[in-house]
């Protein structure tokens, strides 16, 4: 008996490891699960900022604690309570999923701590539920699509077929690319949720012959519809277009040959032409030995607005409200040439459209076009702050 | 019409994929009584081999013909190691120690071949389409999938209706002591028959890998769908689980291709596309519901 | 009312090509010891498995006090008073002594819905438990796990099981399997004190026990009766000697 | 009769261990483990209720997450539509939402038994492995129902912004909250116990053991077994409503298979048919995956060979180990 209750003991002390010095910053991120890449590019963008510096961010010593949520909602919570309360860590960052996130930020940020979301932002955070400690440094979710949306019409498209999986950011994703998009929809299909087979949905489109289709579907799914897509001959006679979410680095070269030549909508890529971006890819290449993500640059970016807010304020946290209004000033050099912060907290940045080629060490993007300049997202407005 | 022909033939083409994998798992419940949450962790096993063999060596023959017994191996060593403890232990701690199976299987595909999907590419000879009829192109992989499928249907039916060792391991099913007593090595059988299906698995995966991402936790989702396949068909039977198979398959891609039409007809367009999308999501559930609602112990139960 | 408690009526049974019961007739009379006698895969037990509803015939009639039983399912022949002891014991291992046989006891006492007094204390088990623990002698083992049981006293437990609820017919297939002398004859003993206060179809290898307890015998060869008769009578029948004794006995 | 003693001096002293621990914990200043603490018992309570399933009547279901996500949606569908002045329905009465503890958390209980009356009345016509899987499917279908539910969330899941309300106490305390856990968490363990030694309870271990006895005593084991599995299901819908209370989040993960499995891992690490035991378990299993992924990323490749030594060698649980004695139906 006593042993058990000194073990419980021993293992909740476990828990209670920690030097206090440098600055904390709170990453929950997806590390396991199929999407674990995600975090991983995440993670590693973010440690390379700090490595650059040495350990700091804006000279100032941070330490990095991050922690796996395995996609789940409730976990992610738990991990967040548990960097505020015990470690007294007041930067948070890192969620990548958007059932994550809403478990996680609106409970965090109305607390006295920051939230920088490196990927995830749903619109229930860029609108109405907008909050002073909550920023997103990557985009509002829409903004990949919306641009997709926009470059479709200007390439005289006059239908499109949609295809996105049956949850909420799905839908969101498809209302994106249609508040942009000035074409005929066909038709607007819903697919299962980690779906792998999409025969049937192809035979679909096949059938109802629109002159382009656009698609959400991460991950996986994405793999799988593109290779089945371009297996069933359609590659060639109706283009696809999507969000950058599965036209990355990483799964890419899963997708092989099918994906090239398709364009895709994102607010960044390697051959963005700013001395930032040169320097991230080749050190990140050097550091890990492939290229990097949009995952990556946003890791990457957000540990270095940190690193110049920190240094603002002289890496003291006590004066939160200096903390942020260091952070909106957006003082730093981002991968992404162009950025400052809207007033909800999200990018006014510039979107492009790029289009997959393969090269020497694998397939990647190539930047086509900037489509949009200096674009506000669609729940700018209703953000009152 | 051809759209319907079309959508028949995908049907009929993932419930193929399903009996691959159905085939190995109900092999080894129905013999050997036990269940095997991991029979995933092998199609996974046997698609990042294969991939990875297909991608070092260039041909998609060499993929899986590591792949297979891989797997194999695999299954043969996991069976030996941790399933041969649990034959006379409850379903539940065969359940439990399958599910930390997973758990590690998955891990570690993680840490050998990182978190991103791998590639496979259907091999050239195999690429491309036919026109199966005048305006119906179908891919030849999806065809040669199907040719696989029925191949292992047949083999099968031939092993355990025609060889001495199927008669062993379909007696060995029914009394395990018997057929001990008989002198037939029935640990070693049952490891055989373990690591038979575990390559029937494997083979499933490196048939997928072109097709479908290869990635850690590929193994769930499509075992998922097995089981519904073998609850259906009942548990242990190799013609069940061609009939359950091709009967999910075609439940799900025909609800997938008609129900938003249907449902159209009978509501405005959002509301169709929300609802039917949702209930094509469930529609085999909601078979196997019925069927077993019906025939408790599936359509073709194997020990009556 | 009639003065057979069952009978049955060209009883056929197959599975798959292996016919295990075939073209069966034989009726029991009330209060007697009717023993079911026959070699080693002559289809006893599949015959009483069809008579407790455990499996149904593929065709014939199964009459129980005249009532038609033959599609009756397992538990509600239970109902009707039929009660039986199983060939490989049948017992809940992992409940004390006192647990079974108070299982047995509420089984026969209407619904169980009774969610919250402990059921050794609920009054119908305070009212019997004592006197069916007495009637196998197994008052003084009442606290043991089951499991922990010897082979004779599981066999006793059993059939004290089957007698709580003041059956009208007793089934015991094969009682002394496996059980050393001892417990045979306790066993016996047993059996000798019910006769006459209910019907005991005694399915039977023990020729001895059988000679000294039955008062009707039907023999069975493959799946038939070949016959039915006083006891007397079959001990001297050729084709039984033939058929059974002949054969190693 | 003295493992039975120990056995209750073991129980005594962890419960009294878990009555006096937030005094412990805010006396050393780690107020976050309440809330960690707080989740061990509802998880405990949850694994509890699985126990009744698989320890003592042998039904081995893996979809019992699915309960615990049913009651975890009640509370919080139930405050989303108070917090947006939007009545449930207005058809055949107009049913307004709320954010009473003392309201949602009994819905919850209720709605779950209600789901474990309809799903477990199919789910028992099976046995064996039919029964476990047609349970997981089950469980499937009503994940995929609330992934497509875009009206709460879909997969995004559903917020609520702060906890239910229940007189006399404030559930945002944490400590407060943390004793309507343990006071649900014992409340349940007692009625089970008085269950699991009643004549139903009797019954049920029964069936588990000899089915076929069971048949030939007269009793059709059916209802027995389906009243069973909608007990088990109402507390675990208990479990699930103080869930989303804890998280002030639901989404359907919490439905998803393999917190089913999770779920089964903890009775059985805790012990099998030992009712307390799975509160051991749920202990053990979360504070091992807690401090497993704070040294690696790849805790599950050490955690999944751990629960095959677990299911191995520890056959009677932690339980068994501290307290001797045997388990299940003793």
């Amino acid at each position: 008996m006593k042993k058990v209750v000194f073990v419980l003991f021993f293992l909740a002390a476990c828990t209670h490891l920690a030097i206090a010095e440098p600055v904390k910053i709170g990453m929950i991120t997806t590390l396991s699960t199929k999407a674990g890449y995600l975090g991983e590019d995440t993670r590693d963008g973010f440690k390379l900022a700090i490595a650059q510096e040495g350990g700091k961010l804006g000279g100032i010593p941070v330490e990095l604690m991050v922690e796996d949520d395995g996609r789940k909602p409730d976990k992610g919570k738990q991990i967040a309570e548990r960097y505020i309360k015990k470690d007294k860590v007041r930067i948070l960052t890192g969620i990548v999923f958007s059932n994550v996130a809403m478990a996680v930020v609106p409970k965090v940020v109305r607390q006295d701590v920051v939230y920088l979301s490196t990927n995830a932002a749903p619109s229930k955070l860029a609108g109405k539920g907008c909050s002073p400690n909550y920023f997103s440094v990557s985009y509002q979710n829409d903004n990949l699509d919306e641009v997709v949306g926009q470059y479709v019409s200007e390439t005289g498209h006059k239908s499109v077929y949609l295809l996105a999986p049956n949850y909420p950011a799905g839908k969101d994703h498809l209302a994106g690319f249609k508040r942009y998009f000035t074409g005929d929809i066909v038709a607007e299909v819903y697919t299962k949720l980690g779906q792998a087979d999409y025969a049937a949905e192809i035979a679909a489109i096949r059938a109802a012959k629109p002159e382009s289709v656009f698609f959400f579907l991460p991950g996986g799914m994405g793999i799988n519809f593109l290779k089945q897509y371009s297996q069933a001959g359609l590659g060639r006679e109706i283009p696809v277009y999507g969000p950058a979410f599965s036209f990355d680095e990483r799964i890419l070269n899963a997708v092989g040959p099918a994906a090239v030549g398709v364009k895709n909508g994102s607010q960044w890529t390697h051959d963005l032409d700013n001395e930032a971006n040169r320097q991230f890819v080749k050190a990140y290449v050097e550091a890990y030995g492939r290229m990097p993500t949009l995952y990556a640059g946003q890791g990457y970016d957000t540990a270095r607005l940190i690193g110049s807010a920190l240094k603002a304020v002289s890496g003291n946290l006590d004066n939160l409200d200096a903390f942020k209004a260091a952070l909106k000033k957006a003082d730093f050099a981002s991968v992404r040439g162009n950025f400052r912060f809207g007033t909800n907290q999200h990018p006014v940045q510039d979107v492009y459209i790029r289009e997959v080629v393969k090269t020497d060490t694998g397939y990647t993007n190539k930047t086509v076009k900037k489509v949009f300049a200096d674009h506000v997202d669609a729940y700018a407005s209703q953000c009152k702050m | 019409m051809l759209l319907v022909i079309e959508q028949f033939l995908n049907g009929l083409q993932l419930g193929i994929t399903l009996f691959l994998m159905s085939a190995g798992l109900t092999l080894v419940f129905g013999i050997m009584q036990v269940i095997n949450l991991a029979h995933g962790s092998f199609y996974m096993i046997g698609a990042y081999v294969g991939a990875t063999v297909a991608a070092a060596s260039g041909s998609f023959l060499l993929g899986v013909a590591a792949a297979l017994p891989a797997a194999a191996l695999c299954g043969m060593v996991v069976e030996f190691v941790v399933l041969r403890r649990l034959y006379e232990r409850e379903h539940l701690d065969q359940v439990l120690a399958t599910f930390g199976l997973i758990m590690f299987f998955n891990e570690l595909t993680r840490i050998i071949w990182g978190r991103q999907p791998l590639f496979m590419e259907v091999p050239l000879w195999l690429g491309g389409s036919v026109e199966l009829l005048p305006g119906l192109v179908y891919p030849v992989y999806r065809l040669a999938v199907i040719g696989v499928g029925l191949a292992v249907a047949v083999s099968l039916w031939a092993l355990f209706a025609k060889t001495r060792l199927g008669m062993q391991i379909r007696a060995g099913g029914v009394n395990r002591k018997m057929v001990g007593a008989l002198g037939v090595n029935i640990k070693l059988l049952y490891t055989l028959v373990f690591g038979l299906g575990t390559l029937l698995a494997g083979l499933a995966g490196v048939m997928a890998g072109p097709i479908l991402a290869v990635e850690s936790g590929m193994g769930e989702s499509i075992l998922i769908l097995t089981f519904v396949v073998i609850v259906i068909g009942g548990i242990g039977s190799i013609r069940g689980a061609v009939a359950g198979a091709v009967l999910v398959g075609l439940v799900d891609t025909l609800g997938r291709a008609f129900l938003p039409a249907v449902f159209r007809m009978l509501f405005d367009s959002s509301t169709a596309d929300s609802v039917a999308s949702s209930l094509a999501s469930m529609a085999i559930y909601i078979l196997m519901a019925a069927v077993l609602v019906v025939k408790p112990k599936g359509l073709f139960p194997a020990h009556s | 009312m009639n003065d057979k408690i069952m009978e049955v009526k060209g009883l056929n049974k197959a599975f798959g090509a292996v016919t295990a019961t075939n073209d069966l007739s034989f009726g029991i009379d009330r209060g007697h010891v009717h023993a079911l006698i026959g070699p080693n895969g002559a289809g006893k037990t599949t015959l009483v498995n069809q008579l407790t509803g455990d499996i149904f015939p593929d065709s014939g009639k199964i009459i129980y006090n005249s009532q038609d039983i033959t599609r009756l399912k397992d538990y509600r022949r239970a109902h009707l008073g039929i009660a039986r002891s199983f060939q490989i014991t049948h017992i809940f291992e992992n409940l004390t002594v006192g647990e079974n046989m108070a299982l047995s006891i509420c089984a026969h006492s209407g619904h169980n819905f009774h969610f919250w007094r402990h059921s050794l204390r609920s009054g119908i088990v305070k009212e019997k438990l004592e006197g069916a623990l007495g009637r196998v002698d197994l008052a003084h083992r009442r606290h043991l796990k089951a499991s922990h049981l010897s082979h004779g006293e599981k066999r006793q437990l059993e059939v004290g099981m089957a007698l709580t609820g003041d059956p009208e017919l007793l089934i015991l297939d094969e009682p002394m399997a496996g059980m050393g002398p001892g417990g045979t004859i306790e066993l016996s003993k047993l059996i000798e004190k019910l006769k006459g206060t209910l019907t005991i179809l005694l399915v039977e290898h023990d020729m001895d026990v059988v000679f000294s307890l039955a008062d009707m015998v039907t023999v069975l060869v493959y799946g038939e009766a070949i016959l039915t008769a006083p006891v007397d009578q079959v001990r001297k029948n050729r084709r039984v000697q033939q058929a059974y004794l002949g054969d190693g006995w | 009769m003295t493992s039975t003693l120990r056995k209750n001096s073991i129980v005594a002293s962890g419960g009294l261990l878990l009555v006096i621990l937030p005094i412990l914990v805010s006396w050393s200043g780690h107020d976050y483990y309440i809330s960690l603490f707080s989740r061990i018992l509802i998880y405990g309570l949850a694994a509890v209720s699985l126990d009744l399933l698989l320890g003592f009547s042998g039904m081995i279901s893996l979809g019992h997450a699915a309960y615990v996500g049913i009651g975890a949606y009640v509370v919080a569908i139930f405050f989303h539509h108070a917090s947006e002045m939007e009545p449930l329905f207005t058809w055949p009465f107009v049913l307004e939402g709320s954010e009473n503890g003392l309201l949602v958390l009994p819905l919850a209980v209720l709605i779950s038994a209600l789901f474990a009356l309809v799903i477990g009345s199919l789910c028992l016509r099976t046995r064996g492995m039919h029964f476990i899987m047609i349970t997981l499917a089950f469980a499937q279908m009503l994940y995929y129902f609330f992934v497509s539910l875009e009206k709460y969330g879909g997969d995004d899941g559903l917020s609520l912004y702060s906890r239910s309300s229940i007189p006399g106490m404030d559930l945002g305390n944490d400590i407060h909250f943390y004793y309507l856990c343990l006071g649900s968490l014992l409340v349940f363990i007692f009625v089970a116990r008085r269950l699991v030694y009643s004549r139903f309870g009797l019954i049920v271990r029964g069936c588990s053991n000899n089915e076929r006895r069971i048949r030939a005593l007269g009793i059709n084991s059916y209802s027995y077994r389906l009243a069973l599995f909608v007990i088990a299901g109402a507390g675990a819908g208990l479990a699930g409503g103080l869930l989303a209370n804890q998280t002030e989040y639901v989404s359907p993960g919490l439905m998803h298979w393999t917190l089913s499995g999770e779920l089964m891992v903890m009775v059985l690490l805790g012990g099998l048919g030992t009712l307390f035991g799975p509160v051991l378990g749920a202990a053990v299993f979360l504070l091992v995956e807690e401090n497993l992924a704070m040294y690696t990323e790849h805790w599950m490749v050490y955690m999944g060979p751990f629960l095959v030594l677990v299911v191995i060698f520890a056959k009677r649980g932690l339980f068994g180990l501290v307290a001797g004695g045997e388990n299940g139906n003793e």
